[in-house]
Formats: structure tokens, C-alpha cells, sequence
């Protein structure tokens, strides 16, 4: 595996390179393996370990010269989970950044678009962290919302 | 008579030179500019429409140092003066409530009338120069309160053009046969006639912008103040077209010209120039955004409709080219007083800056969408008779060649019309502040859309007023009625078209009428499907570069514009002229050697 | 309004010539397409697309509505002139279908828009919607389709609920 | 007398309507034939119009607005009454070609108007395109027009039918070729496919008449109705000898006439129908470089051809 040759600590994981690295060498990887191949930034997840008490933060990138595909996971402390932002590598991480603050609370130093970006006029917890039941949510919302009342007389 | 009008218009003058306050100016300056046009109507019912002949009867001369000035009215004097004379007390009136300082604008206006009034009465070459040199100077003092450099330079350059053109023709006539009445010139075709024709045409083409001399046209009338160019486009442009109809048809131009170059080439040249200056005319209006350089460009392009007219030479071109010149005074200058309404209220020129005016001032829209129409030659105004008569003589002349430019021409007028009308009144309301335009104001603009109606029904009337203008130039008549006119070709019955809207307009009013209908304010449509409150206010009015598309196919070919000509002129001349400047050397023995060597060349001359 | 009044051309006229205002939300746009091709030809009952809702008598509502959407869809509602009638495609405007316990999808669209007619299914098949389309027919012709009168009769219910959804059942400030 | 020639008019101006909108339906059903599909019911345009008449509910953006609603109908009618329609001269003695091809114009510029007074950018592009069209397809068509009226030597319409009678223009040789280019003109008037880029649905969301409904859109309905009999009969007055069969003012004349007049502006109708079905949209530059390079250049060999034979 090239990605694995390029940075010594990353084991192979379903035919992909996965490296696990922290908070603040995160950005010198994904430098070293943008200059050597990796160019295509693919996207950022984010997974809430709940019960770790952590966000896994996991920036996928894709070489076309190797056809390889390599995973950089970082760990961020759940309750205050703050990181740099990317953008400068890939302009397009500042999308994933927006998306990633609004689903799950992540704060990215250095991204300016922070605003809310997919819900409209949103009061509560970011919705895709575990400890937000969407069930009961959508429950007391729409559920309750009353039924259109008609003056029986005129029943149509 | 005479005596009578020009003294009152010269007091005037004076008067209004020293008062301060618009408001009186222009009541004084409404009062003098009646004046002409009570005596104008005197003479008509005096002598009756169709029968006011070349004589001299109501003339006046009087000398100054020496020179004794022949004025009189004749039949081609009148229909213009008609023309010319009833623009002003609209003018006026619309001035008194625009100019709230008096900045010169009435005195100088006066002297102007005063100089076209001479002009349309001169009854020799000298008179005639006289005015045109008095109406020059006052028009280019209003152009200087314009404050705009390039306008100043410009109309200065091509006002001194005009002159050397007119006076170089009056002297090589004076040469011919050495007196300077019209009625004693008398004309032989020969070389020296012919040039002093042309000159004198070009000359009178200048004032008129026609299309190789029309450079001036789109600075002045986008810099002075907008009751002068409404009176500049729409009156004094007409002089200079009855100074070309003078001298073509009065004066029997025409057939010299004719007979010298045995085919009527010259004419026929005058007609291609006009139709050139119609259509590149009207390409330059769509694609101009300023709201009066539009305006000045859609003047040219209809004032090459006269020229036309008069290139073709019969009477129903005549007749017709005629009736435009008197359409385009009145709708021009409602439009151009429109544009000054819309500018006093908002206080913005650019046509894609401004937007939506037309719901905030309905009175000035409605004599500006009226103005349109007949501008845009639509059976429903008089300007559709007028140029009906020039494409039946173009056709049954069968030039094959003018008649389709001119004819696209005037579909060209649809584009930038409907480029004003919605860019400037209709679309998305960005002005929400702005009131009505003063009563004063309203009232001038429509009393200058009243005439469009009348002759919309009975363009009789005009061909009455124009009929002994046409008998003594020698040109035929057309036959017609009150609302019919008749020519070789076909028939136009206004009567039935006006008749045949009312009927059709039944069932429209019907449908209007039986489903009532709720207003909807601008928010609801057009952000359709956005909700309008989360969105913020994008404007949304497609107003600037509003014909795109056909800008970028049109634009190259007119790169080499007449613009573009004056300016290589400008640059041969700047280098001659430096070339000739290194002779003034400073040294007095340089002077002493130029002389003596202009003494010698003298003497072998003398010898030789 | 009495209905029996409003005379019978006018409602025959509206039957045999609905024109359908296409609001292509969820996986559902892309079944009305093959509605309008020559196997299924809706044009042959009148129906034909239009562009604007000034134009369009049916509003046709494909696929889930998020609470962005349902924004859009009210007020192009809104717009379209009576009398106007809404069909809704799939399941999840009649409870979220799939999406049942999603934070962010509206359950009963008719408790925001009176809707005429359900079709059922996630994501109907063209002959589906044919049946929509003749059902509709069938309603109006009966003077059943009134929806757009409730929603004139009942519009303050259905504002509140609106702004309910749109503040996620938050009743105070008001929607962004 | 003048009764009956009112009558005759107002019978004549009717039934032109009436087909007019017939032809609408007709349209859409030949569409959906070559479509391969069953396409509506003949009469759609009927139902189509009165169910739009029948709208509860009407907006309105102002008195411009409504302006647009007057003028269409009044400029329809006003030039189908300066056409002869099947030989009959309705008022077309007392105007000529010019007339009618600025009375074509009240209409779109009313129309231009009401679009300009709803405010929807999308109007104001479509009336723009619309405006181009205009221009574009005038330049050809004038030309024709000017070849036919200096080849007959007068300029109206009525007295062009009445010298076609022994034979139609379209047999002349040179004005084959102006027939050609006049039909493409025509299809540039009739807003069909290859040129109906001013009523794009899906660019502009149908272009001016995006805010056009219920009453305003029927009568819209009815002047598109109108413009598709005007233009035809226009067409079919220039080269087509205006459809007149029979000469004898009898009612048989009358209905021979009517019948072959129906037929020939049936025929270009269905051409022009035909074209459309298969040609995608043009751009607007594209449209506007075909009308005015290729198709100007023909009809001026047309015109300058016409020339020649008028002069030997």
C-alpha cells in the first residue's frame, strides 16, 4: 500500500489504508499525502463513540496514479470537540466542515461559513449526535401538530 | 406684424436675462412665445389654409449697417412655423416648475426662437446666414450650461461646420449671379450651382444629424438641460431639414441637380444617406443605456426618415417625409420632457437605475407610452400615416434597396421602445419614494400628445396644411379626405381602423368586465415559490444590458463607428496643426525672411 | 359559497383540462414523466405540464417534504388561482413513510395543505398516477374536490400549523 | 347594403376565430400523433379557454396589466379583419400590407407591456427574446413582401389576391424561392419549435406569460388562436392566391372559397406543425444570425431576381 509506505503508523483495513493520527498532525498527513498522489479529496465523516465519549473524525482521500483509497481518523474529546480547519488543502472540506459543525456541534478553527447550512431556523441539539432521540423529536413535533378542525354542519 | 413679434420676443429676452426666479421667467417666456404662434394662426385663416401663395405681402425689411434684411412669410415658412412655434408654450410651461433658479435657460431660449423665427421668414441668403449664425451662438450658450466639456466641444466643432458649409454656398451662388434675393437667384446647371447645392445640404444636414454628421447628437442631448433638448430635437433639428427643403424644392435644387447629373443620383444618395442613418440609428438605440443618449440616437435614426423622404423627391414622398417631421417634433420632445420628469423626481439618468417609475408617476407614463406608440409608428397614433406615405412612395419608386432598411427600421423602433417603457416605468418598483411629476409639467407633455390624437383620425388635415406648401414648391398633391388617403398603390382609412378597434375591442372589455379580478403586489410573484422574507430583497429587474444576445453579434460590425472616424480626423488635425506651429519661431529675422518671400512669390504671380 | 350553483360548464371545463404544476420533491419526481409519454399519454384526458403556479390548476406534490420545502410548496400554493387542487404522491406526505422518525420530515401534509387525493405506494408506478388523475376527475365532477375552499374557510388553522412546523413545534419566535 | 357587409364581416371575423382555436386542438393532436400517442380531443382549445375563463380567483398587477389583456384581443381581430379571408374582402380595401404588418404589432407590444407590468424577471427575458424574434423574422418576410408588391405593383393585399387569380404567385419562379423564405419567416411568427424560444417552459418558465392567469391567460389563449389564422391567412393571401375558387358572389362561392381557404391554411399550418415536431430550440444569437444571414440573403436573390423580371 503506497499511503502506508508514505506514513509509517497505519495498518491496511478492508484494502484501505486506515491511519489513525491526533489533533494537530492531522493536517502535515493529508499535506504529505496530497503531494504525493493523493489529490482527490473524497469527503469527512464523523462518527459519535457515545459511550468512548469521543467523535471520530475520518478524512477520506482517493489516488488516481495507485487506485488507492486512504482513511486519516482523528479522536476529539466529545464534549469540547474543536480541530483546524482544512480548506486551505481542499476548498471543498469547507462544505464538509459546515455540515459536520451542523449534524454534530464540531467546531473548525479558521472556517468562517459556520452558519447553519442544511436546517432551517434549527433551536435544538445537532440532530445526528446519539444523544438526540430523533424518534421522540419527531414525535412531539409533528405529531402533535392538531388536526384541522371543520364545523360539522357543513361536512363535505 | 412682423415688426411686432420680434420686438416683443427680443424684450422679453432682455427681461428675462436679469430676473432671478424661474418661476418668473417662465411666465414671462410663455407669454412671449405665444406670441408667434397667435400671429402664425392670424395668417392662416387670414389666408386661408390652402391658399397662402409665395408672395411678399406681410414682409418687413430693415437694414442693419447698411445691409437691408428681406423677412416675409411664404407657404413652406408657415407649415414649419406651425410645426416649430407650437412645441414652445408646452416647453415653457413644462420649464416653469424644472427650473427653480432662472440659470439662463429663458433668455437664451428666447434669443433661439427669436433666430428660428428669422431663419423660417429670411427671403434672402444673407438674412437667412444672419439667423443661422444668431441661432447657433444662443443654442450653444444653453449647450455651455450643460456644463459637459466633450457636448461643448463637440456641437461647437460641428455648429462652425455647418456655417463655413452654408456660407461657402451662399458665396458661390453670390458669385453666379450676384444678388442675394431668392426670388432673384436664378439658377443654371453648371458646376459652381451644384457644389454651392451640395455644400448648402450639408450644410443644413449637420443641424439635422444626419448620420455622417451626427456626432454631436448623442453628447448635447445627454448633457444640457431637458426642455432645451426637447426644443433642440424636436424644433430646431427642423430647420435645418426647411433649410433643405428650401433649397431642394423652393428654390428649384432638385432639378438642377437633376438635370447636371442626368439621372437623380444626387437625391437618390440623399435618400441612401437617410436610411443608413435610420437603421444604424435605431441598432444604437437598443443597445444604449443611458436613458437621453437612447433617445438621441432613436432622433437620428427618425430624422433619416426625413431625409429619405426628401431623397425620393415625389409628392407623396415629400408629403410624407413632411408629416414625420411633424410627428417627431411633437412625440420627441414629449419623451425628452418625460425623461426630464423622471430625472427631476429621481434624480437618475441610467435606464438600470431606474425601474418601476411608471406605477409611482401615471400621468408621465401615460404621455410617454402615447409618445411611444407614435414613435413606434402604430396604427393607433398619426406616426403610422406619416411613415406609410414614405414606404408607398419608396415602393411604387420601386427602390429595392432603401425600402427594406427602412422598414427594419422601423420594427427596430419596437426593440428600444419597449427597452423604455419597461426598463425605465414597468418591471420590479425600486423607487417607492417618488411622487407624481408637478402639474405644470404634466400639463406641457400633454398638450404636446393632444396633436398625435387629432391627426390620428383625420391626417386629412395635415395634407390640408401641407397642401399649399407642396402646390408652390411645384411638387403634386396627394389626393385624400378628411380620413382617407388615397395613393397609386393602395388606400388608408383611418376611420375604418378606428372604427374596427372600437368593435374588436368588445369582446376584450367583456371578458375584463365579467370576472373581477384582486390586486397582487410585487412580493408575491416575483420570487415565485421562495418565501420573500427569508430571501432578503434581491432586485430582480432585468433592465441593464437588456439585448445582450444581439449586442454581441451587432457590436463587432459597428466597430468602426462615425465616432471612430472623428476621432482619426481629430488626430491628423492635432498633427498638422503642430506641424504648422513650428513656424512661429519667436525670431523676428524668421518673420522678416517669410515676408520677403511672400513679396516674391506676389510679384511673379503679378508678372506671370 | 353554495357548490350546486356554480354552474356545470365551468366544472366540466376544469375536469377535462387540468394542468398539473409538477413540484418535483423526493424520489417521486421522476414518475410523471412516464406518464406523459405515448404508453400512458396523460395529454389525452387535457392534462399537460405547466411551467408557473399562475398557470396550473393541480399541484403535484412527489415525494417527502422537509420543513424547508414545505415553505416553497405553501407559498407556490399560494399563488395558483382557484379553483386549485393538490395531489400527493408516495407515502411520505401521508405519515414520513420511511421516514417516519426523522427529525426533520413532515408527517400529514394535509394537516398544512388540504390534499385531494393520496396515492399510496413508495413511489406509485404510472398507472398509479393514471388513476390519480381519473380519481380527481371523478371528484370534481361530483363536487368533491373542494380542498381549496377549506383552506380559504379554515386558513388561520392552517397558518398556525404551518408556523408550528416551520418553528419545529416551537410556538414562540417567529419562523426564520 | 351595409348591413349585410357587416354581417358578412362579423360572420367572417367569428368563424376565423373558431378556427383558430379548432386549429389548436388540432395542433396538439397531429404533435401527439408523430409522438406516436392519442393526443387530446379536437375541441381541447375550447375546453381549454373556457375553463381558464371560468377561474374563480384572478390576479391582476395593475392597469398596465389589464392593458395587455385588452390589446391582444383588439389587435387580433383588427388585423383578421384587414385580411381577406377566403376571397372576401372584409376591410381589407381600406388598408394594405403595411397596415397589416403594424397592426401584427399592437398586440405583442400590448402583450410586451402586460409581461413588462407583472414584475417576473422571466417576462421581461421572454418579452426581450420575443422583441428579437420580431426583428429577426421581419427582415426576410418585409423583403418578400416588398418583391411581391413591386411584382404586382401595389401594396395591398386585396388587389394582390384579386390579380393571383389566373395564377398563384407561388407558380412565378422567382417567388417559389419567396415562398420558401416567407414560410420559414412564418414559422418564426408562429413561435414554433425550432423558434419558440420567446415561450421557453423550461429556460423562462414560459417566458411572458409567467404571470398570466386564469382570464388574463384565456385571453392569451384566444389571441394565440388569432395569430395562428392571421399569420396562415396571411401567408396564404400572399402566395397562395387567398384561397378563391369560385368568382360569383353566390353563397355557393362563398362556402367553395371558405372551404378551400380552410384547406390551404390547414396545409402550411400542419408544414409548420411538422417542422416543429422535429426541431429542437434554437438560441436566441442562433436565430437571429439564421434569419438575418442565410434567410436575408435569400430573399434579397429573391428580391433582386423579382427586379430584373419587373424591369424587362
Amino acid at each position: 500500500m503506497k499511503a502506508l509506505e508514505l506514513i509509517e503508523k497505519g495498518e491496511e483495513m478492508h484494502g484501505r489504508a486506515y491511519i489513525k493520527s491526533d489533533r494537530d498532525e492531522v493536517s502535515s498527513i493529508i499535506k504529505k499525502l496530497k503531494e504525493n498522489g493523493f489529490d482527490h479529496f473524497v469527503m469527512l465523516s464523523c462518527i459519535d463513540w457515545i459511550d468512548e465519549n469521543e467523535f471520530e473524525l475520518v478524512y477520506h482521500l482517493w489516488s488516481y496514479e495507485y487506485k488507492e483509497h486512504v482513511m486519516v481518523s482523528v479522536r476529539l474529546p466529545r464534549d469540547s470537540p474543536s480541530i483546524g480547519s482544512m480548506h486551505g488543502l481542499f476548498p471543498q472540506i469547507e462544505t464538509y466542515e459546515r455540515e459536520v459543525h451542523e449534524m454534530y456541534g464540531v467546531d473548525f478553527e479558521g472556517n468562517s461559513r459556520l452558519t447553519p447550512f442544511l436546517l432551517d431556523g434549527w433551536r435544538d441539539i445537532p440532530p445526528m449526535r446519539k444523544d438526540f432521540d430523533s424518534k421522540k423529536f419527531a414525535e412531539d413535533v409533528f405529531d402533535n401538530i392538531p388536526e384541522i378542525k371543520e364545523e360539522e354542519d357543513e361536512g363535505i | 406684424m412682423l415688426e411686432f413679434i420680434f420686438a416683443a420676443l427680443l424684450i422679453a429676452a432682455f427681461v428675462t436675462l436679469f430676473i432671478k426666479s424661474g418661476r418668473i421667467a417662465a411666465i414671462i417666456s410663455l407669454i412671449a412665445s405665444v406670441m408667434p404662434l397667435v400671429a402664425i394662426m392670424g395668417w392662416a385663416n387670414e389666408f386661408g389654409i390652402k391658399t397662402i401663395s409665395f408672395g411678399i405681402e406681410n414682409s418687413m425689411n430693415f437694414s442693419i449697417a447698411g445691409i437691408t434684411m428681406h423677412l416675409s412669410i411664404t407657404s413652406f415658412a408657415w407649415f414649419f412655423a406651425v410645426m416649430i412655434f407650437s412645441l414652445l408654450p408646452p416647453i415653457f410651461l413644462f420649464s416653469y416648475s424644472f427650473f427653480e433658479k432662472n440659470n439662463g435657460f429663458f433668455p437664451f431660449m428666447l434669443f433661439l426662437v427669436t433666430a428660428v423665427f428669422g431663419i423660417l421668414l429670411a427671403r434672402d441668403f444673407l438674412t437667412l446666414f444672419f439667423f443661422w449664425e444668431l441661432m447657433a451662438a444662443s443654442s450653444f450658450i444653453l449647450v455651455y450650461i450643460g456644463r459637459d466639456k466633450k457636448a461643448i466641444m463637440s456641437y461647437l466643432a460641428f455648429s462652425i461646420l455647418s456655417a463655413v458649409l452654408i456660407l461657402t454656398g451662399i458665396a458661390l451662388l453670390y458669385s453666379q449671379n450676384n444678388s442675394l434675393l431668392f426670388s432673384e437667384v436664378v439658377f443654371n446647371s453648371d458646376i459652381v450651382t451644384v457644389a454651392a447645392l451640395v455644400l448648402m445640404i450639408a450644410g443644413f444636414a449637420v443641424k439635422s444629424a444626419l448620420m455622417p454628421l451626427h456626432a454631436w447628437a448623442p453628447f448635447v442631448y445627454s448633457k444640457a438641460d431637458e426642455p432645451f433638448v426637447a426644443f433642440l430635437s424636436g424644433g430646431v433639428s427642423k430647420v435645418g431639414y426647411y433649410g433643405m427643403f428650401f433649397v431642394l424644392f423652393a428654390l428649384p435644387g432638385a432639378k438642377i441637380l437633376q438635370q447636371y447629373f442626368n439621372s437623380n443620383i444626387a437625391t437618390y444618395l440623399l435618400a441612401v444617406v437617410g436610411a443608413i442613418s435610420a437603421f444604424i440609428g435605431t441598432l444604437l438605440a437598443f443597445m444604449e443605456d443611458d436613458l437621453r443618449k437612447l433617445l438621441a440616437y432613436s432622433s437620428i435614426a427618425q430624422l433619416g426618415y426625413i431625409a429619405v423622404g426628401f431623397g425620393i423627391g415625389s409628392s407623396l414622398a415629400i408629403a410624407g417625409a413632411l408629416f414625420q417631421a411633424f410627428n417627431h417634433a411633437f412625440f420627441k420632445s414629449v419623451l425628452f420632457l418625460a425623461a426630464g420628469a423622471v430625472a427631476y423626481r429621481t434624480g437618475k439618468w441610467k435606464i438600470s437605475e431606474l425601474g418601476g417609475v411608471g406605477y409611482k408617476m401615471p400621468f408621465t407614463f401615460m404621455a410617454a407610452l402615447f409618445a411611444i406608440f407614435a414613435l413606434a409608428a402604430i396604427p393607433i397614433t398619426s406616426g403610422f400615416a406619416a411613415k406609410w406615405l414614405l414606404y408607398e412612395a419608396a415602393v411604387s419608386n420601386k427602390y429595392i434597396f432603401i425600402t427594406p432598411i427602412m422598414l427594419i427600421a422601423g420594427v427596430g423602433a419596437f426593440l428600444y421602445s419597449f427597452r423604455v417603457l419597461y426598463g425605465v416605468f414597468l418591471g420590479e418598483n425600486r423607487h417607492d419614494d417618488i411622487k407624481e411629476a408637478p402639474l405644470p409639467m404634466v400639463a406641457g407633455m400633454f398638450m404636446l400628445v393632444m396633436p398625435l390624437i387629432i391627426f390620428l383620425i383625420f391626417p386629412g388635415y395635415m395634407l390640408d396644411m401641407m397642401h399649399s406648401a407642396l402646390v408652390n414648391a411645384g411638387i403634386g398633391t396627394i389626393s385624400h379626405t378628411d380620413y382617407v388617403i388615397r395613393t397609386g398603390m393602395a388606400s388608408y382609412n383611418t376611420l375604418a381602423v378606428v372604427i374596427g378597434m372600437m368593435v374588436s375591442m368588445i369582446p376584450a372589455f367583456l371578458i375584463y368586465v365579467l370576472r373581477k379580478q384582486k390586486k397582487v403586489d410585487f412580493k408575491d410573484n416575483f420570487l415565485a415559490g421562495e418565501p420573500y422574507e427569508f430571501y432578503g430583497y434581491i432586485s430582480m429587474h432585468a433592465a441593464n444590458n437588456f439585448y445582450k444576445p444581439i449586442e454581441d453579434v451587432i457590436m463587432p460590425y459597428l466597430r468602426r463607428g462615425a465616432l471612430s472616424f472623428y476621432t482619426a480626423l481629430y488626430n491628423i488635425m492635432g498633427r498638422i496643426s503642430n506641424a504648422l506651429r513650428k513656424i512661429y519661431t519667436g525670431l523676428s529675422q524668421d518673420y522678416t525672411i517669410y515676408i520677403i518671400i511672400f513679396f516674391f512669390i506676389i510679384v511673379g504671380w503679378l508678372i506671370w | 359559497m353554495k357548490y350546486e350553483d356554480w354552474n356545470k360548464i365551468s366544472r366540466i371545463a376544469s375536469r377535462k383540462s387540468l394542468w398539473v404544476l409538477h413540484f418535483c420533491t423526493g424520489c417521486g419526481a421522476i414518475e410523471l414523466p412516464p406518464v406523459m409519454t405515448s404508453r400512458y399519454d396523460m395529454e389525452r384526458f387535457g392534462m399537460g405540464p405547466m411551467a408557473t403556479p399562475r398557470q396550473a390548476d393541480v399541484l403535484l406534490i412527489t415525494g417527502y417534504l422537509t420543513v424547508k420545502t414545505l415553505k416553497r410548496v405553501v407559498n407556490v400554493y399560494e399563488q395558483m388561482q382557484s379553483p386549485k387542487y393538490v395531489i400527493s404522491f408516495g407515502s411520505c406526505p401521508i405519515n414520513g413513510g420511511m421516514y417516519w422518525d426523522s427529525y426533520n420530515t413532515v408527517k400529514r401534509l394535509d394537516r398544512y395543505l388540504p390534499v385531494d387525493v393520496y396515492v399510496g405506494g413508495c413511489m406509485p408506478r404510472p398507472e398509479g398516477v393514471m388513476n390519480a388523475f381519473l380519481k380527481l376527475m371523478e371528484l370534481i365532477d361530483e363536487g368533491k374536490a373542494r380542498g381549496w375552499e377549506k383552506y380559504q374557510k379554515y386558513y388561520e388553522q392552517y397558518k398556525r400549523n404551518q408556523k408550528m412546523a416551520f418553528n419545529f413545534g416551537g410556538e414562540e419566535n417567529e419562523g426564520a | 347594403m351595409v348591413i349585410t357587409k357587416i354581417a358578412i364581416i362579423a360572420l367572417y371575423t367569428t368563424a376565423a376565430m373558431f378556427v383558430g382555436i379548432l386549429f389548436m386542438g388540432i395542433g396538439r393532436k397531429i404533435v401527439a400523433r408523430v409522438h406516436n400517442r392519442v393526443g387530446p380531443p379536437v375541441y381541447q382549445g375550447f375546453i381549454d379557454i373556457a375553463k381558464l375563463l371560468t377561474k374563480k380567483t384572478n390576479i391582476s398587477h395593475g392597469w398596465i396589466y389589464d392593458l395587455a389583456l385588452l390589446f391582444s384581443i383588439t389587435g387580433i381581430i383588427l388585423t383578421i379583419l384587414f385580411l381577406p379571408i377566403g376571397g372576401v374582402k372584409l376591410l381589407s380595401m381600406e388598408g394594405d400590407a403595411f397596415l397589416v404588418l403594424y397592426l401584427l404589432a399592437i398586440p405583442a407590444l400590448g402583450f410586451a407591456l402586460g409581461a413588462g407590468a407583472s414584475g417576473n424577471p422571466n417576462a421581461a427575458i421572454g418579452v426581450m427574446r420575443a422583441l428579437v424574434m420580431m426583428l429577426s423574422y421581419e427582415l426576410p418576410f418585409v423583403v418578400t413582401l416588398i418583391a411581391l408588391m413591386i411584382y404586382y405593383d401595389t401594396s395591398s393585399i386585396a388587389q394582390i389576391v384579386e390579380m393571383q387569380r389566373a395564377r398563384w404567385a407561388i407558380m412565378i419562379p422567382p417567388f417559389v424561392l419567396a415562398a420558401a423564405v416567407a414560410d420559414m419567416a412564418l414559422q418564426g411568427m408562429l413561435m414554433e419549435a425550432p423558434f419558440d424560444i420567446p415561450i421557453a417552459p423550461h429556460e423562462i418558465a414560459s417566458g411572458p406569460m409567467a404571470e398570466f392567469g386564469g382570464k388574463h391567460l384565456g385571453t392569451l389563449m384566444i389571441y394565440k388562436a388569432g395569430t395562428i389564422v392571421a399569420y396562415t391567412t396571411l401567408f396564404v393571401d400572399l402566395f397562395l392566391g387567398g384561397g378563391v375558387v369560385m368568382y360569383d358572389g353566390s353563397l355557393l362561392a362563398h362556402i367553395a372559397n371558405f372551404a378551400v381557404w380552410f384547406v390551404l391554411i390547414f396545409i402550411v399550418f400542419t408544414l409548420s406543425l411538422l417542422i416543429n415536431t422535429s426541431f429542437p430550440r434554437f438560441r436566441i444569437e442562433q436565430a437571429f444570425k439564421f434569419y438575418w444571414k442565410y434567410e436575408a440573403l435569400l430573399a434579397f436573390i429573391s428580391l433582386i431576381w423579382v427586379y430584373l423580371v419587373v424591369i424587362s
